[in-house]
């Protein structure tokens, strides 16, 4: 088991957003996040991300276990794609970045300043980060926005090839990725009371 | 050596000062001027041989 | 045959040709110059019975403070001939001529000071034409933070032609401000040419060897570093093209 | 136009207390000079003026890059060339409103901050008056600057570069008409070369300033 | 005719990156823009909205006739939904935001803070700011992207309505919008050599 | 780690020349104040050492916001802090690459403009030393100071405001060694106590921050 979320309900800007969710991913597993817009799957990511405590429930995992791929890619602008991707490498301590460059047909590019990347060059850069970081778990939000279609197909080789190596990943998107994944609708757990732990001293 | 007098510090640091760098600029230049020309062949190289 | 118009330089091959050809001559002539004005100046003039020797620095801090703030004119007016004309060798030639700007800017403040210090009793004062000088001196460094800072070099090029066309108001007033108030502690203009009796010919000679000197070094200079900033354009584009594959 | 003012000035009062926040800064680097100074009133009360309008640019300048930076990133700039405004109207309404955000409490809290630093009581006028004269040119060249470095990463600190210069001239003329005035000499000089400059930038910045900011989007 | 693009270059960063388009839009039209990342749709719709010059060719429109819709929203995060409406529809002079609220979905949200919509929710009203432009080409950059299937289906709706009351577009997406449109797909328009204009004088 | 402190420079250089920039924005400062104090040498030279502190403290907290911001924006500092690095030593480094491209430079350059202050050959020793010694204090400050503001937009001038008061006695006790050394006296208790207060900071506040920073990415 490399994540077990147990009855998990969250917050954003002090609101309750989900409540009561809970699912497991094992090696191998691609469980896909849907919900309509603001239901919550950012919310649940950067939760199990640990950037944010969980209002209640538990979220078991090896420390370490999570990699986090944000609405934002966190790309320098100045530095180029090689530079960019050594430093993620080196502060995960993870080796060479050939391997993550090849995966998003990015070595062509790799000389390239950021920010002279079009969108969706800068997003394949984005993703091939998760590569570099050497986690087993994957948690990403709506990675494949400004992909053309062939990029989305590179992404689901990444996602097939992680997997098959034994890891897992929980990916927030609107559009079919055209993966063998389990789905988990967010809507059905959508927050419906306060919960009173958060403010309950006021209520 | 002319005879400068008491501000024969003043002056030899003016001249020193001044012609260093000039010497720096001069240097500068001729050192760049050298370094982007032997790039430029390079490219011009790969350009006629690709 | 039709007369070949001035702006045909403006064309790179043509610039890059041409300049094969003077750039030496006038390296050379600028070393001449500068080595017989300097060493005329420091060896063989007798001393100023006010100033001593420090008369000396004359040789330096005049030509340099006037190529400092005519280096600038240069540049308002390849700027100028760039944002009208789009003739990219202007603009190449005002990116080269800002580091020996201020070079010489920097040897002008230097001397100046260095004279001051037994001449007013003081390294520095606050007077309008020093003040505007040293403001001229903070520009330079701009033009070449802007030029660096800027990656596009066509963007550059339009950003730091608006900063120079500004900075040219203190670049003049480096050298009127004398005229205007005259308040400074700063020698008025003493090197017109109807009042060359203001300074002895035995000083006045030598120094127009030197400055003569200064302009030619700030020509051959300019032309080497243009023809370095021609390449490395031409560089940029091939690696450009080599990008497009 | 009175629509961008408006929101320029709901932004900065809304991210963080712009108005508050300026003030403060200029409180802070007045406070901050006795310290390094040490505490000899007479003495302190010769440099006031000076340090009162060094206080008051530094203030201006601290704020400079968000005049268009923040539009910038969030994109709003390029929208806002496409729209059905002029370029120059643009610069003008965002100098303003740095102005009114910036440059009119200072001028307004400056007499306090004099008495913090033991200015002659009769350089309050001149102070206050030169200040109001002074702090539109400081807004207005501020704008130029960041048009200049809007889009470079951290051309915060070019921007000062660039723009210091440009201030000094607005400086002398401005703490030379507090300190005469404090000194009971006539400061009017001063005073007029100063809403020159001001008028000056006023007339001709904008349309440097639209040519950078275009420049800029390209 | 509202656009017509005649023999069109455009470059980016200096590289030319398209060459000799040419379409038209006439009252009615959709066009869309296809081409994978890193072909040239951004610069060319850039191009469109007068931010750069082209470099060859020709754009004939009337003077304020495109309202361009970036990659980023320009939203302000401190306004609320219903404020940074209200200033595009106060820049472009035009009356009031309700119906761009409703079309959007947004009567809900409007007096929410900008910065504490979910990413979806902000493309939403970035879209929304087209509908008070009131200008009648809209040059859209990937419009839908962070969108639910929800809400793809309300900007189909939105462009349908703007199409059918005389307006055109020109939407840049990798997804099918599921509008009728002509397709325009822009690699085959790849710039092959450096376009003399540029840095003819250095080459 | 020493990844990120790499990573930091790079950036700074890239971005319009790092280390020249934070080092021009002194030595202005120091220029314009002459511009306003009016140019009696005497008294220049008595206000130096306080003006050379205020002004080197300013170069330093203009840079502050960018410690994080930049980070914050654009995604990176979430990556970060879900990284197999511990967030104290994030702070840290980030700290380090900040005192490099700003307190360093000062440092080094600082004598040239004492010059131009008229600063008292006694005291250009003492300048240097103590500015080695405090500028470090300067940078871990602010590094706490943009931790606790990062993501507030605007954060720049209520970061200042948060920052000044802990630099207050770093500036006292670095003037104080100055003017004393300049004037002869001995210099060495001021010294120890800045020491001393850098070393707190530095062993203390990377805590603080980290936890700051925690707050604020949640
Ligand atoms: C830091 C101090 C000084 C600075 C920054 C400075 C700067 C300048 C500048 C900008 C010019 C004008 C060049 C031109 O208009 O083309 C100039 C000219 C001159 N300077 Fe200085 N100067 C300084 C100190 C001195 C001192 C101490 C002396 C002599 C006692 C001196 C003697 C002259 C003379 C004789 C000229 C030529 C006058 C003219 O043609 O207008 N300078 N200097
Ligand atoms: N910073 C914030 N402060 C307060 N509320 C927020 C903030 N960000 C989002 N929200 C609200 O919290 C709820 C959940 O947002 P979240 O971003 O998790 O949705 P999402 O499922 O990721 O949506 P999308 O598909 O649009 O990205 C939404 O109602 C949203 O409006
Ligand atoms: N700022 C820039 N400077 C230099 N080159 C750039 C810049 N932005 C993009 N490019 C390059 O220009 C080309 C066209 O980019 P553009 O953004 O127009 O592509 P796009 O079709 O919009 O791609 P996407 O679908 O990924 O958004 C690409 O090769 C890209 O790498
Ligand atoms: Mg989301
Ligand atoms: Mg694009």
């Amino acid at each position: 088991m490399l994540l077990r979320v147990h009855d998990l309900s969250c917050a954003r800007g002090g609101v309750p957003v989900l409540e009561r969710l809970s699912f497991e991913l094992s090696p191998g597993d691609v469980l896909v996040l849907r919900g309509p817009n603001g239901s919550g799957k950012t919310t649940l990511l950067r939760t199990i991300a640990g950037l944010q405590p969980p209002i209640a429930g538990r979220i078991e995992a090896e420390d370490g276990a999570v990699a986090y791929g944000a609405h934002a890619d966190g790309l320098k602008a100045t530095l180029s794609v090689a530079e960019n991707l050594r430093f993620w490498a080196g502060v995960y301590g993870t080796g060479g970045i050939d391997a993550a460059l090849a995966a998003f047909d990015l070595v062509q590019l790799q000389d390239r300043q950021a920010q002279n990347l079009s969108a969706g060059q800068k997003r394949r850069l984005g993703l091939a980060r998760l590569l570099v970081t050497g986690r087993p778990v994957w948690a990403l939000d709506e990675p494949t926005v400004s992909l053309d279609v062939a990029s989305v197909g590179l992404f689901a080789d990444a996602v097939r090839a992680h997997v098959a190596g034994g890891g897992a990943a929980l990916i927030a998107t609107h559009i079919d990725l055209g993966l063998e994944s389990r789905v988990l609708d967010v809507s059905a757990h959508r927050a419906v009371a306060p919960v009173d732990a958060l403010d309950e001293a006021f209520l | 050596m002319p005879e400068l007098g008491k501000y024969a510090v003043w002056v030899l640091s003016a001249y020193g000062v001044s012609l260093a760098l000039i010497v720096a600029i001069v240097l500068q230049t001729v050192l760049r001027a050298r370094r982007v020309r032997e790039r430029l062949d390079k490219a011009e190289a790969r350009r006629g041989n690709g | 045959m039709k007369r070949m118009s001035l702006w045909e330089y403006a064309n790179p091959k043509k610039f890059m040709a041409t300049t094969n050809v003077v750039l030496p001559w006038i390296s050379v002539l600028a070393a001449i110059c500068l080595v017989v004005g300097l060493v005329w100046g420091f060896f063989f003039t007798p001393d100023d019975f006010r100033q001593g020797s420090t008369v000396k620095i004359i040789y330096l801090h005049v030509p340099s403070a006037l190529m400092a703030i005519n280096a600038w004119l240069m540049m308002l007016v390849a700027s100028l001939i760039w944002l009208v004309r789009r003739h990219h060798v202007s603009a190449l030639a005002a990116r080269a001529a800002a580091p020996v700007g201020i070079t010489f800017t920097l040897i002008a403040l230097f001397t100046g000071a260095v004279w001051g210090q037994p001449m007013w009793g003081t390294w520095w004062a606050w007077d309008p034409r020093l003040t505007s000088f040293l403001i001229l001196f903070l520009f330079y460094l701009g033009y070449v933070a802007l030029w660096e800072a800027v990656e596009n070099p066509d963007t550059a090029a339009d950003l730091t032609s608006v900063l120079c066309i500004v900075g040219s108001v203190f670049a003049l007033l480096s050298r009127y401000a004398v005229n205007f108030w005259n308040q400074g502690l700063h020698q008025g203009a003493t090197l017109s040419m109807d009042k060359e009796e203001n300074i002895a010919d035995i000083f006045w000679y030598p120094l127009l060897v030197a400055i003569a000197g200064f302009v030619l070094l700030f020509v051959a200079l300019v032309l080497m570093r243009t023809r370095t900033e021609i390449r490395a354009r031409r560089l940029h584009a091939l690696q450009m093209r080599e990008r497009m594959g | 136009m009175i629509r961008l003012f408006s929101r320029d000035l709901t932004l900065a009062v809304r991210a963080g207390g712009g108005f508050g926040l300026g003030l403060a800064f200029f409180l802070i680097v007045t406070v901050l000079v006795p310290f390094g100074v040490g505490a000899d009133t007479a003495q302190l009360g010769r440099i006031a003026p000076g340090i009162l309008w060094v206080g008051a640019l530094l203030a201006c300048l601290l704020s400079l890059d968000r005049i268009f930076q923040l539009d910038f990133e969030d994109g709003s700039l390029d929208l806002l060339a496409t729209a059905p405004v002029p370029l120059e109207g643009v610069v003008m309404m965002k100098a303003l409103a740095h102005w009114v955000t910036t440059g009119l409490p200072l001028t307004l809290a400056a007499p306090v901050l004099g008495l913090l630093l033991n200015l002659a009581p009769a350089g309050y006028g001149w102070l206050v008056l030169s200040l109001a004269l002074g702090t539109p040119a400081l807004s207005m060249i501020g704008a130029f600057g960041a048009a200049l470095t809007v889009g470079l990463k951290r051309g915060g600190l070019l921007l000062s570069l660039l723009v210091l210069p440009l201030y000094v001239p607005t400086l002398i003329f401005g703490a030379e008409a507090v300190s005469r005035g404090a000194s009971g000499q006539a400061a009017t000089t001063p005073l007029i070369l100063m809403a020159a400059i001001t008028l000056g930038t006023l007339a001709l910045l904008p349309f440097a300033a639209a040519a950078a900011l275009r420049i800029n989007l390209r």
